[in-house]
């Protein structure tokens, strides 16, 4: 994929790329639609996440260029998603596990 | 645009050249951005806390969801983001009708986007499938069906915002190319603009299957 | 006596609207100075008026809803409208900037709109005073939050608004740190004041936009019912201290770090010695910057939050005191063999590590599970909060305020009043606040109208050293003001520090530097490098 | 397990878990105390010893000491997990109910607290218990977040509305204690203080058979007046005339009261048993509908009771309406 440059150094990326990875998004979309038709149980949300997650990596590595700009952007992204996660994940700690060493039991 | 040697007038006086601006820029944007995520993941920790809490009231709710609307939403957003990146990369190259042409087709799509979601409200409206105590609809098995619709509308709700805020910055986009104001040198506002419209994009993505296909 | 540069930031260019709309870094510190110290004197008057009504049970001067108002009020103002933006935008505004070699912050026109929504923020919470004041405590806890008559809505809009103003300075600062510093100046060459200022945005950034929703939930929640948090709908309000305090705990490092960046700065000038453990310290503001926001649920052991999560947070809870006890050991040991001069930036920052070791230690006490059973809501965590806030970030907003004085005015405070001021603060904090400590782990629930009289001679003690600390305040704002204008000149380096800004003129030129200073020299090699202090001699 | 003596910072302990929370409270006291003292030292010596006089000294530019640091750091670490595992195992204890423990359900509501025993006994902000016996607590709110604290026996739990928590607590002394509420709760916050009384064994029995049938010997008058106080009508209703959050009862039998909308309502058996049952079905106009309901509080006898000691409350010269 030749990348051109402009004037300043700012690279270009290819029509195709663009157009393949909005292909690819519309693709995955119809995937993930046609899955949830069929019950899988649990498996259901791991497929739906599986699959938003790949859409999401691709929108952020093509479309906002984390692949090709400098590390740091990249850093501030996945810090995001990781103090999400944390707080998601504590959270739950919390709410799933009550009563659990001690039964509360009206 | 003056190009005065050296000094280009879009650059600010604090900065030592055009590339340190629009790296900072950038950086800026980026924490935004972050700052959006977090937003976000508050209410996305509301919805794993109370779908964990009553999983069977999401299942029947989310039942309800027009899942054609909410693809067919999902697919404008995604050619939306496609025809924003096409703006950067035409401005980039210094075709300004190419990138007014692009800016424009995807303010239309945010637009479609609006209009769907808005008859999707209007349809729950109309059932009683509401937050909290505007609750009517009986249709739902379980103790507080209105669980769902409260995380439903205040995550579709909020991206809604944002998707307004994203058309009045495209539009202001708009408006500012068709002066002439931006070049394959200096289209920064053009470039934040897009990867917050990314980041819409990509919240919808996760919203999309959370609420439409598993719920 | 009163040749001071002609022209400077502070009278070129002149006149109101120049102030109002400027876009120079100095003069919006200034502009937070002020809105920022009345914040602080209005929370101060709150203060004295809850402990004076604490004399002795009962009735003293205000009914229970009064009282309940003003702790409350007390609570919000100190902590949003001043202990958080103190530091960061009215020293950071002012001191970063000249620190790392710049012009100004990355985006100067972000950091007026930072002020301008803070102003917008504080205008909600005050008239929030007018329309019947709230009563939750700043905590707003569910459902008591959302069935009060109190304005809760307009104190939770203000918060919301406020936190819109910390992101903005957050956000402008970590692009400020990485993309304007001076050439030369490698990520440890900085000063540590600006890696407290690096740590202290990066929480901000992170953790006021979950406050964010928080209140807008809550807001919600009171307006349209929706049950997020209503217990009889399927909410659960845990979750609301879930939220709350998700952004809570960071938030009281947001307050702490840039303190700890400034006594950095001080124990390294005033003993004249290189600072030991620079690397130490400024990985540790990191560490507890990213280790701050797993422990929230320290505040929540009590609340019917489950054993398995207690536990963890307990254990996480104790794993972010450690870097701060690593700093207050390299603070010492910086100390040692240094030439030490007792000036009032000095005095504050020995007085900080008196207090803030007391504040940390008794940390410890409340992160062990059983002893925080017994000692959660009760005096004992008022006591602790003080010690750690009060003892620790002001203490280091006044040492840093004296420090940079002569930078800021280009004049000197009075030292000998400045001595009695240090004094007074730090008999009446330790009168008012050891007390509490006492009171608390004795049982003396807080947020107390009336109590039992058998808690009565502590609750006295402690009003009684509120009046001295009352008077160190004032005593302070008098001579501060005066020096204003009698205050013999500083020069540009009237302590003899290495940092770049005191190598422009005081106060500074509208644009900082003539030109972009090289950086020669690490910020603390004193062993290798003395910069004279120009006190003595007129410019 | 001796129950603890009181220090200056920790009231007399009175439970089997006090000895525990005590011993660790004072451990980390000293440590930190220790501690302190050393850096406070340390900074007065320096200060003192390396006091700038005159001229500037040079000062050395050593500003790293491995083995130090690290001894600094591996000293705390060591010493904070020892008090973490020490306050986990127990906090473990403080958690985990023993499976003979009395249940006693109690219920916080603003202001007060409500204590239901086994034999259907309930009692209003005095909890009675037997010395020496596990007790489990089971809580609940009736309206906001109260916390049900008792110092003396180092245990508090938050009372949340719509959910149950426990808490359980082993008395060792007889002896009256306080019990706060220790989560705002609005206005009378402060007032929500009640009593736990621990009795020996045989009189905590003997006071469940008394509680139980209570009443037996006394007129329904004087069965009412000891309700008045016991549940609580005092806070808020007085009984000699004077204004309170609630009306006053004297006088108010038999008289026509204008409610909230306008409509006057004979004060009689009907209007006085809704008011206790569904307080807010029919407020008095200028009152604020904050009563509380006694549904499930109060027995049928004991709601006769009450509405007989409010009849008794006339003047002898007939009723004079308000």
């Amino acid at each position: 994929m030749g990348n051109r440059t402009t004037a300043v150094g700012h690279h270009i990326l290819p029509l195709k790329v663009y157009l393949g990875v909005g292909a690819a998004l519309i693709v995955l979309t119809a995937i993930t639609v046609t899955v949830s038709f069929f019950n899988f149980g649990p498996y259901n949300l791991l497929v739906a996440m599986v699959v938003a997650a790949i859409k999401a990596s691709l929108v952020a590595l093509f479309f906002m260029h984390l692949k090709y700009d400098s590390k740091l952007y990249m850093i501030i992204f996945v810090a995001a998603i990781l103090f999400l996660a944390v707080f998601i994940i504590f959270t739950l700690f919390d709410t799933l596990l009550r009563g659990d060493v001690e039964p509360i039991t009206a | 645009m003056s190009q005065t040697a050296g000094h280009p007038s879009f650059l600010q006086h604090h900065f030592s050249d055009a590339e340190q601006q629009r790296e900072s820029a950038k950086l800026g944007m980026w924490i935004f951005l972050l700052t959006e995520i977090l937003l976000f993941g508050g209410l996305f920790c509301a919805y794993a806390i109370y779908r964990s809490w009553n999983p069977e009231i999401f299942h029947n709710a989310h039942v309800h969801l027009n899942v054609y609307l909410g693809t067919l939403n999902t697919v404008v957003l995604i050619t939306s983001s496609v025809t924003m990146a096409l703006a950067i990369r035409s401005m980039q190259l210094g075709r300004r009708t190419a990138t007014l042409r692009f800016l424009a087709v995807t303010l239309a799509l945010a637009a479609v986007f609006l209009v769907i979601k808005y008859f999707e409200y209007s349809h729950k409206i109309h059932l009683g499938q509401l937050p909290g105590k505007f609750y009517t609809y009986d249709g739902i098995a379980g103790t507080n069906p209105h669980i769902f619709f409260s995380v439903y509308f205040l995550m579709t709700g909020l991206h809604g915002i944002h998707v307004l805020a994203g058309m009045a910055t495209i539009a202001w986009l708009v408006v500012r190319t068709s002066r002439n104001v931006f070049s394959s040198e200096y289209y920064t506002p053009i470039e934040m603009t897009g990867l917050y419209w990314h980041l819409v994009d990509l919240i919808w993505i996760f919203l999309f299957p959370l609420f439409y296909l598993v719920g | 006596m009163n040749n001071l540069p002609s022209s400077s930031y502070l009278n070129r260019p002149q006149g109101i609207k120049s102030w109002l709309l400027t876009l120079d870094h100095k003069r919006i510190g200034l502009l937070y100075l002020f809105s920022v110290m009345t914040a602080f004197a209005l929370g101060g008057v709150f203060a004295m008026l809850i402990l004076l009504e604490l004399l002795s049970p009962g009735r003293e001067i205000i009914d229970a809803d009064t009282y309940h108002q003003f702790f409350t009020l007390h609570g919000a103002i100190m902590i949003f409208l001043f202990i958080i933006p103190s530091i960061p935008a009215i020293l950071g505004n002012f001191v970063l900037p000249l620190m790392i070699g710049a012009r100004d912050v990355a985006f100067p026109r972000l950091n007026l709109a930072s002020w301008y929504v803070y102003i917008l923020g504080s205008l909600f919470a005050l008239y929030s005073i007018i329309a019947g004041a709230v009563d939750t405590g700043w905590t707003f806890y569910t459902p008591y939050s959302v069935e009060t008559t109190t304005s809760v809505i307009s104190m939770t809009l203000g918060a919301f608004i406020l936190g819109f103003s910390s992101i903005f300075t957050g956000l402008n600062f970590i692009v400020t740190i990485h993309k304007l510093r001076a050439p030369g100046m490698s990520w440890f060459k900085m000063p540590l004041f600006v890696w407290g200022l690096y740590a202290t945005a990066i929480i901000q950034v992170l953790a006021t936009p979950v406050l964010g929703i928080t209140l807008l939930l809550l807001i919600i929640e009171r307006v349209a019912g929706i049950g997020i948090f209503d217990p009889a709908m399927g909410g659960d309000p845990v979750l609301y201290q879930h939220f709350f305090w998700f952004y809570s705990h960071p938030a009281v490092y947001i307050m702490i770090l840039p303190g700890m960046g400034i006594i950095s700065e001080l124990i390294s000038v005033f003993s004249h010695k290189k600072i030991f453990g620079y690397k130490a310290i400024a990985f540790s503001s990191l560490g507890i910057a990213f280790v701050s926001f797993l422990v929230w649920g320290h505040h929540m052991f009590v609340s019917g939050q489950s054993e398995l999560a207690a536990m963890i947070f307990s254990f996480l809870t104790f794993f972010v005191g450690i870097p701060s006890g690593i700093k207050v050991f390299n603070w010492v040991t910086t100390m040692y063999k240094g030439s030490i001069s007792l000036e009032a930036p000095m005095l504050y920052a020995l007085s900080f590590l008196f207090l803030f070791t007391i504040g940390g230690l008794t940390g410890i006490f409340l992160g062990a599970l059983s002893v925080d059973v017994h000692l959660h809501d009760t005096y004992f965590i008022v006591a602790h909060f003080h010690y750690v806030m009060m003892g620790g970030t002001v203490m280091a907003f006044l040492g840093g305020l004296h420090y940079w004085w002569p930078k800021i005015w280009g004049r000197m405070y009075s030292e000998k009043w400045a001595r009695v001021a240090v004094a007074l603060i730090f008999v009446g904090f330790n009168v008012t606040f050891f007390s509490q400590f006492i009171l608390g782990s004795q049982g003396m629930p807080r947020r107390y109208y009336n109590y039992l009289d058998q808690y009565q001679p502590l609750h006295a003690f402690s009003t009684f050293g509120s009046w001295i600390l009352g008077l160190g305040f004032i005593v302070m704002a008098i001579y501060l003001i005066h020096s204003l204008f009698k205050g013999r000149p500083g020069g540009a380096n009237p302590w003899g520090a290495l940092t770049f800004e005191w190598t422009t003129s005081s106060p500074p030129p509208h644009e900082n530097f003539a030109e972009i200073p090289r950086v020669e020299h690490g910020p603390y090699d004193f062993d290798r490098v003395t910069a004279k202090s120009t006190l003595g001699e007129t410019i | 397990m001796m129950d603890t003596t009181g220090s200056t910072f920790l009231p007399p302990g009175q439970s089997t878990i006090a000895g525990e929370v005590d011993a660790l409270f004072n451990f980390i006291l000293y440590a930190s105390t220790v501690l302190f003292a050393v850096v406070i030292a340390l900074t007065i010596y320096f200060v003192i010893r390396y006091r700038r006089r005159g001229a500037v000294a040079a000062t050395s530019g050593k500003d790293h000491n491995i083995k130090l640091e690290i001894a600094w750091t591996v000293i705390p670490t060591i010493l904070i997990i020892i008090v973490f595992i020490w306050g986990f195992k127990t906090y473990l204890k403080m958690s985990i109910v023993p499976r003979d423990a009395i249940e006693i359900k109690v219920t916080g509501q603003k202001w007060f607290w409500a204590f239901d025993y086994p034999e259907g006994v309930n009692t209003v902000n005095e909890l009675v218990v037997p010395v020496d016996k596990p007790v489990k607590l089971l809580m609940s709110s009736k309206d906001v977040i109260h916390s049900f604290f008792v110092p003396n026996f180092r245990i508090k739990m938050d009372v949340l509305p719509n959910r149950y928590s426990v808490t359980w607590f082993e008395a060792t002394a007889t002896g009256e204690y306080n019990l706060f509420c220790t989560e705002f709760c609005g206005t009378g916050h402060s007032e929500m203080i009640g009593k736990v009384r621990v009795v020996s064994e045989r009189e905590y029995a003997d006071w469940l058979e008394a509680g139980a049938v209570s009443g037996e010997g006394l007129s329904l008058e004087e069965f009412g007046a000891g309700l008045y106080t016991s549940k609580a009508c005092v806070t808020c209703h007085s009984v000699d005339g004077s204004p309170g959050t609630g009306p006053t009862f004297k006088n108010k039998y038999g008289i026509r009261q204008v409610m909230q909308g306008g409509s006057s309502v004979p004060v009689d058996e009907n209007y006085l048993r809704e008011s206790i049952l569904n307080p807010n079905a029919r407020v008095v106009a200028g009152y604020a509908p904050v009563m509380p309901t006694y549904q499930g509080v109060l027995k049928d006898r004991e709601i006769d009771a009450l509405i007989a000691f409010i009849k008794s409350l006339q003047d002898s010269t007939g009723n004079s309406g308000e």
